[in-house]
């Protein structure tokens, strides 16, 4: 787990700067739905070369992004066998995202689960400050 | 009012005059009304002046005798050849044509058209006008005659002898008809006079405009070389009368004009601030008028040109700050307009109001000062002639007083031009600046407060805050800087805070506040001032002087004249006979030592001692020592245990020595230091929370200075609070052992107090379920698990709360032996209701056990609690069945008036436990009697297990009454208890029960049958019929044997008879079987006539119906029932 | 789709830069673990030489490249092939030592320190350390043991990146991938 | 030829400040700050109202006697100022607005050393040297 946090803050410093090279030449952002919109195309399509396949929130905070086949998964075999290493796959991503969205201006946590590899739930709960 | 009254010039350069400011009004003179002697006049007058509402005509109107003498009209030059103009506008000019030179005189006069004097009259008010129009000779003014008459006038055309007389007027007083008014003093004043000033209002209009014609006029004599001022001159008035005209947009075009005309001229140090004076003048109106005409772009932009075109043109460099006054003046009045405007309805956005101009007013109010600092210091003197002895009496706006008038390039005499220098600069040195910027920055700030712009608003309120200072009010400065330091500290702009606090130090130490100085050095030493680390060094020593009593070094910059009073100011501050204690709110700064404080759990049981780290953490520059630290909590009783002194010993490892209160407060910069504090919660705060209030640091000593650093909660700073991660030097390597991550410690303000875990045992013995209506009882077994003797224990048993309450109602509880310590059983009643109680049981002790708190352990009493509940369900413990019966055991809903009946109870047990029932006893109302004398149970200690039964059977009989009746039969009660219970020694439970109601028939005849159980065949039986009369009186009776084929019988076929009241008659028969079997007998039909029917369905229920007869043959003995 | 069309970064830099950040951001974590730089330069060749030993299978059978006969092939195929394969640069080969078995390469615009920028007090990082491990790693998987070192590094201000290899000796039969 | 270009933080803290080697450097600190006051308006009437480009680029925020005072913010809210003397007349729209994309493009890339923690003072050279740039560089177009 000291590993899985470790690997998250790299995530989470490496975000910081892809979002603010991404987001040099889009215009201002609307709203939280439209940044959020913004991380599951242009964001997932660069830095994982497909788009987040559903995105889901209650309108309160909560997002739920979607991936069926999750790039860093694939050379996993798929199944259940190896599912106690999604961890340390999936903490980098989730610090990437966690970065991003925060220097995006909102503060969130961002959680993953895998339930049948290679997809993979990442959930965003937004910290209202 | 007189000619040569002028009013006086504007001393101060760039000023502007009332006349150019005011809106210009026609003015309009009013003579011949006595308004001291003549009521009438008098209301007439005010009727003019009283409340000119906008809605009235634009004039102003004076009163003037008859005689008045108006200004004299200079014969109109016919050529402008020979001349030389000797300034662009003169400053009676705007006034004359304002309140001197009327553009109407009008003439009142008091004449009736029926006047009897007519003649005499008519000449007086033609020499009147006559002395007007003298006095206004040469001039365009127009004259008006107003007649005040006593009785209202006809309508025109009626009144012949008014038509003509009107007409002798005007031509006695060459007047045209137009100007000869009437006012009929009626009551319909006002109206007239709405009338008449509307009317002197064309006049007005067409004097000026006649005058503006007249100007104009004069253009063509005109040459470019050299009459450029006569331009400027020229347009002007034509602006301005038009002005008066009110007619705006012309009066707008030739200001524009005339503006135009003044920025042509040639400008040199001699006329500059003439032509300065001037265009600013010309500059206002256009602004005004353009604001006027709802066109702000027009003027901002106008303003903007203005502005742009002169903000080099200083003129004489000695003479520089005259420019920066006249700027500031420029945005003053600017935006001054800007904001009148606003107020009459234009709206202005964040990034273009007035402010702004206030603002740059302010700047070059400051520019001004500076300049003077440096121009004039040389000019101590006001040299002798004063060459600005007429300063107030100029003949032209914006000249110098010593060569009025003199338009060539350089000034006439050098000498004099020098005093006259030397004599304004020694005026300006007169003037305090500051009180001129500091108005100008105070309006600025209104401005951006308005339009949101706070931060534009605080660092004009930085300015002023550095104005006062220069002003030396250092108090007003010092409380002005302290509102703003907040906002910068919160936004991190260190850079900003720094240099207010450097300037509110200077503040502080010049005024000897030791409050402030102290607070503001605490914050100029922490992290977030941007000074050098020797400064900060400084500080910190001047802060350790003043905490250990000693007055500090002068800070740097400030004006020494005041640095001698203020060391006198410390010296008495500091002098030991008053002492300075005071408190700092740390999380309102950003102090050099920083302080969290954390309870180590959330929660924790009042047998175990709180423990509470203090951690504190300087960043200055060397090494500093506190005199006290307290922790501060909700509870006072326990600050005592969380109160270090330093102890003055050298050295520490951190921690602080605990038992003792004494401990280290020395903290070395960078360093963490924790200090923990333990204590036991009081009985009281059992169940609260304890929460840190403040924590509390002091710097020096309470004896004589002592600041109070006070954190209020668990400490943390206002850095912190801004929500930006603190900047700290990248730790490297794995974190080692006794040293803390700042970042990492988690302010935790409170713990809440559990009680003490009870290790009592509550044991409930008994037998469920509890039968109804009785006793259950219940066997408390309390165990005392503690290592220690408990006292005071107590207990409470009962049903829980919170049950629906009519099982709260139908339950009471008994205690058997209330001796708490032992074993208590207790009893629960339960009453009529079945279903499930859950009963509780508390109990309360006090136990005094021994906490080791810093190392010695103290006795402490803990209240602890323990319940045990349980859930008891009630059942019935039998049920009850009665049943009434005929004496031939079936069951009938009524009986017959003193016919005997049975009552059958059926006692069907259903309790799970044996029960014996120990009596049962009936209750019979008096309706009904027992057949046998003494009614006895039967069941008397019958005992029963589950579904087992037992019966009574009772022979009852109810005696005659009247016709058809329900009775009472009255109650059955059972005293049962549980079997074999005895060792409780429990009571029984009587349990009564109200038996049912029975329907009594009252008969008139009773027929006994008297028969034998049996027969055989061809065997004669022997039967008799009583037929009782049950009537009180005598009754007829027939009766007949209805033949049948199974009998042959020997007795009355057919027969009638007389009963006598209450007694009989018999019939008997001889009955001959002739088949075997259950055979029907032969029916007796019974007929009384009294009771048509009745009697014979009576017998029909009374009589027996068959009887079994044997075959032949062989005995037999058996009985058979009927 | 607005956005979509308004992104200039084509993936292909894109997944580059991610690539550099996260090196950049795994060096300053290691940074922050480690005491001195020596150790963090210690770690990142550790790490490289994990790496090294396994990219080589995956290196051989990607670019079908025979045995090499001598050092100065060896050094061929790993500028021409490996480095361009891998890290889409060829470094130019120089400075081979007289005994031919030494040779350093010239590393220009070497993607893992775009952006990077050394704070004094790092002065002895070898920020691209990871490399060095890399090649030993690989080689020792194809029996060379050799030394290899950064010799100049323009992150450390000089104007060249040159990464020094050395050949020390052959290595008889195939010895257990990694040494820990 | 600006006069100062700053960098301020989302939280509204300055990052960076530059100035042109002048006796009072704060008061361009004032005028950064006090125009943050027209930046947050800027942006929010910006998110409040729809259908518009939202640019990043503010545009002149406004104008003071001697300086004109530009705005830009990023879509992280890092807002960039530049301040620039009204007497330069050579500067216009184009010129202020690749001036911040330079700016832009050099914050992202010095975001982007590992070595830079977000939110702390920035002391990049590289980043510097392009301010300095700026500041003198464009005098003589």
């Amino acid at each position: 787990d000291k590993c899985v946090t470790r690997l998250e803050q790299l995530g989470y410093r490496v975000g910081q700067s892809l979002v603010e090279r991404f987001t040099k030449d889009s215009p201002r952002f609307k709203d939280e739905l439209d940044i959020m919109k913004f991380v599951c195309k242009d964001f997932w399509t660069t830095v994982y070369k497909k788009q987040v396949d559903n995105l889901r929130t209650n309108h309160q905070g909560v997002y739920v992004l979607q991936d069926n086949r999750f790039r860093l998964l694939i050379q996993i075999a798929a199944g259940k066998q190896y599912m106690e290493y999604a961890p340390k796959y999936l903490a980098f991503p989730c610090g990437l995202i966690r970065g991003a969205l925060s220097n995006l201006g909102m503060n969130c946590i961002v959680t993953a689960e895998v339930t049948q590899m290679p997809a993979c739930k990442f959930q965003i709960i937004i910290q209202k400050s | 009012m007189s000619a040569v009254e002028s009013f006086t010039v504007p001393t101060g350069v760039g000023e502007f005059p009332p006349e150019l400011i005011c809106r210009p009004l026609g003015f309009v003179a009013l003579t011949g009304l006595d308004v001291i002697y003549n009521a009438v006049h008098k209301a007439i007058w005010e009727s003019f002046s009283a409340n000119r509402r906008p809605d009235r005509v634009p004039l102003s109107f004076k009163i003037l005798d008859g005689d008045h003498e108006y200004p004299k009209c200079r014969s109109k030059r016919s050529s402008y050849e020979w001349y030389i103009p000797k300034g662009i506008t003169k400053t009676g000019w705007m006034n004359k044509h304002l309140n001197l030179i009327p553009a109407v005189v009008v003439v009142f006069f008091d004449l009736d058209w029926d006047e009897t004097q007519w003649k005499e009259k008519q000449m007086e008010c033609a020499s009147r006008v006559e002395v007007v129009r003298h006095s206004l000779q040469g001039r365009g003014t127009k004259v008006a005659v107003v007649l005040i008459q006593k009785n209202s006038p006809l309508p025109p055309g009626e009144d012949m002898v008014a038509a003509e007389r009107a007409a002798a007027l005007c031509s006695a007083c060459d007047l045209s008809a137009k100007s000869l008014f009437v006012l009929p003093h009626s009551d319909h004043l006002f109206g007239y006079t709405i009338r008449l000033e509307n009317a002197f209002y064309e006049l007005a209009q067409g004097y000026y405009h006649m005058e503006a014609r007249k100007v104009k006029a004069h253009k063509e004599f005109l040459n470019k070389t050299t009459h450029q001022l006569l331009f400027v001159r020229h347009a002007f008035k034509i602006a301005f009368f038009n002005e008066l005209k009110q007619d705006t947009n012309t009066a707008l075009k030739q200001y524009k004009v005339a503006y135009a005309y003044v920025s042509e001229l040639r400008a040199h140090d001699t006329n500059m601030l003439e032509i300065k004076s001037i265009s600013g003048f010309i500059n206002y109106k256009i602004c005004k008028l353009s604001f006027h005409h709802n066109a702000p772009l027009d003027a901002i932009s106008q303003f903007r040109k203005h502005v742009d075109f002169y903000k080099n043109k200083t003129g004489c460099s000695e003479l520089a700050f005259e420019h920066s006054a006249w700027m500031c003046k420029q945005f003053q009045i600017f935006g001054d307009l800007f904001d009148e405007a606003i107020r009459a309805g234009l709206n202005a956005i964040q990034t273009q109001h007035p402010g702004f101009y206030y603002q740059q007013a302010a700047y070059h109010a400051v520019n001004r000062k500076h300049l003077c600092r440096g121009l004039c210091h040389s000019a101590t003197v006001m040299p002798d002639p004063n060459p600005l002895e007429d300063a107030d009496k100029l003949e032209y706006y914006g000249q110098r007083p010593w060569r009025q008038g003199h338009q060539s390039i350089d000034p006439p005499d050098p000498a004099k031009e020098k005093d006259g220098i030397q004599a304004l600069q020694y005026k300006e040195l007169q003037v305090d600046h500051s009180w001129i910027i500091i108005p100008l920055l105070s309006s600025a700030v209104a401005q951006f407060k308005k339009y949101k712009s706070a931060r534009m608003k605080r660092y004009l309120m930085v300015q002023m805050g550095e104005e006062y200072y220069h002003a030396k009010d250092y108090n007003k400065a010092l409380t002005l800087l302290d509102r703003v330091t907040w906002d910068y500290r919160v936004e991190r702009w260190c850079a900003l805070l720094t240099s207010i606090l450097n300037m509110s130090l200077r503040c502080a130490y010049l005024v000897a506040s030791v409050r402030h100085y102290v607070t503001i050095s605490l914050e100029l030493i922490g992290r977030f001032a941007h000074i050098s680390s020797e400064e900060k060094t400084h500080v910190q020593m001047n802060l350790i002087r003043v905490i250990s009593n000693n007055p500090p070094e002068p800070v740097t910059g400030c004006p020494s004249e005041y640095v001698e009073l203020a060391k006198q100011l410390w010296k008495d501050k500091l002098s030991p006979e008053n002492s300075n204690i005071f408190t700092v709110e740390m999380q309102n700064i950003v102090p050099f030592v920083e302080c969290k404080a954390r309870f180590s759990t959330s929660k924790c049981t009042a047998d175990t001692p709180l423990q509470l780290q203090v951690y504190l953490r300087a960043s200055c520059q060397f090494p500093i020592r506190f005199s006290k630290l307290c922790v501060l909590l909700n509870n006072h009783a326990y600050n005592d245990y969380c109160t270090l002194v330093d102890g003055h010993t050298v050295g520490g490892d951190g921690e602080a020595s605990y038992s003792s209160c004494h401990g280290d407060l020395y903290l070395t910069p960078g360093q963490i230091k924790m200090y923990a504090f333990e204590f036991v919660a009081e009985p009281v705060d059992v169940g609260k929370k304890i929460e840190i209030t403040s924590i509390a640091l002091s710097l020096g000593n309470e004896d004589n200075c002592c600041a109070i650093l006070r954190w209020v909660g668990a400490g943390g700073d206002s850095a912190s609070l801004t929500n930006v991660q603190e900047q700290v030097q990248m730790k490297r390597g794995p974190p080692k052992p006794n040293e803390y991550d700042w970042s990492n410690i988690t302010l935790d303000p409170s713990i809440s107090i559990i009680p003490r875990c009870s290790n009592l045992d509550i044991q409930l013995d008994h037998n469920p379920p509890s039968l109804m209506n009785e006793f259950y009882y219940a066997k408390v077994i309390i165990t005392n698990n503690e290592d220690l003797e408990i006292q005071n224990l107590c207990m409470q048993i009962g049903l829980k709360e919170g049950q629906e309450n009519t099982l709260e109602q139908s339950t009471q509880v008994f205690l058997d032996e209330a001796t708490i310590g032992i074993p208590g059983p207790s009893r629960i009643k339960n009453v009529e209701l079945t279903g499930n109680r859950i009963l509780g049981v508390r109990t309360m002790y006090d136990i005094q056990v021994n906490v080791t708190q810093n190392k010695l352990s103290m006795p402490v009493i803990c209240t602890c609690y323990q319940e045990k509940s349980v859930s008891v369900q009630t059942v019935l413990p039998y049920d009850l069945s009665i049943k009434m019966a005929s004496l031939k055991f079936d069951v009938v809903e009524h009986v017959h008036s003193d016919e005997p009946f049975l009552l059958l109870t059926d006692i069907k047990c259903t309790s799970p436990w044996p029960i014996t029932i120990e009596n049962s006893q009936l209750l019979l109302s008096d309706e009904v009697k027992s057949v046998d004398e003494t009614l006895q149970s039967q069941l008397i200690s019958v005992s029963l297990k589950q579904n087992e039964c037992a019966s009574e059977c009772y022979c009852l009989v109810a005696p005659v009454h009247h016709q058809h009746t329900t009775v009472p039969i009255g109650h059955y009660s059972v005293q049962w208890k549980r079997t074999n219970c005895e060792e409780e020694g429990l009571p029984t439970v009587e349990t009564t029960l109200a038996l049912p109601s029975i329907t009594v028939e009252t008969i008139p005849l009773f027929i006994e049958t008297k028969i034998p159980s049996h027969g055989r065949v061809r065997d004669s039986l022997h039967v008799t019929y009583t037929i009782y009369n049950k009537t009180q009186m005598v009754q007829e009776v027939e009766a007949g044997m209805e033949p049948s084929e199974a009998f042959m019988f020997s007795g009355h076929k057919q027969v009638c008879f007389r009963i006598l009241p209450v007694s009989q008659q018999v019939l008997m028969y001889n009955f001959y079987p002739l088949v075997p079997g259950h055979v029907k007998l032969p029916r007796l039909h019974i007929n009384m006539p009294r009771y048509p029917g009745v009697a014979d369905d009576l017998g029909g229920r009374m009589l027996p119906t068959h009887i079994f007869i044997k075959p032949q043959g062989k005995e037999l003995h058996e009985s058979a029932s009927g | 789709m607005s956005r979509q069309s308004n992104r200039t970064t084509d993936s292909r830099k894109v997944s580059q830069e991610l690539f550099t950040l996260t090196y950049g951001a795994l060096v300053s974590q290691l940074i922050k673990d480690y005491e001195g730089d020596d150790d963090v330069n210690k770690q990142l060749d550790k790490m490289g030489y994990n790496i090294g030993v396994r990219m080589v299978e995956d290196f051989l059978a990607r670019s079908s490249v025979g045995r090499c006969h001598d050092f100065r092939e060896t050094a061929d195929v790993i500028a021409k092939q490996a480095f361009k394969m891998y890290l889409g640069i060829t470094p130019s080969i120089t400075n081979w030592s007289p005994a031919g078995d030494e040779f350093s390469l010239i590393v220009e615009n070497n993607p893992l320190t775009d952006f990077v920028e050394l704070p004094e007090k790092h002065g002895n990082l070898c920020y691209s350390n990871v490399l060095c491990g890399v090649l030993r790693g690989a080689l020792e998987m194809v029996q060379m043991e050799v030394k290899v070192w950064f010799a100049q590094d323009t992150l450390r201000g000089d104007n060249i990146t040159e990464i020094r290899l050395k050949f020390i000796k052959r290595l008889e039969d195939a010895l257990p991938a990694g040494e820990e | 030829m600006a006069v100062c270009v700053s960098v301020i933080a989302k939280e509204n803290y300055p990052l960076y400040i530059k100035t042109i080697p002048t006796e009072n450097e704060l008061k361009f600190h004032y005028t950064v700050h006090t125009c943050l006051d027209v930046v947050e308006e800027k942006v929010s009437s910006v998110s409040k109202s729809v259908n518009d480009l939202r640019e990043l680029y503010l545009g002149l925020l406004y104008p003071t006697e001697d300086y004109k005072v530009y705005g830009y913010v990023t879509n992280t809210k890092v807002k960039f100022v530049i301040v620039v003397e009204t007497s330069n007349t050579l500067l216009r729209d184009n010129e202020i607005r690749s001036m911040f994309r330079k700016l832009h493009n050099a914050y992202t890339d010095m975001l982007c050393n590992p070595f830079y923690t977000p939110g702390e003072t920035i002391k990049s050279r590289s980043f510097d040297k392009l301010v300095l740039q700026m500041m003198v560089s464009e005098v003589q177009s």
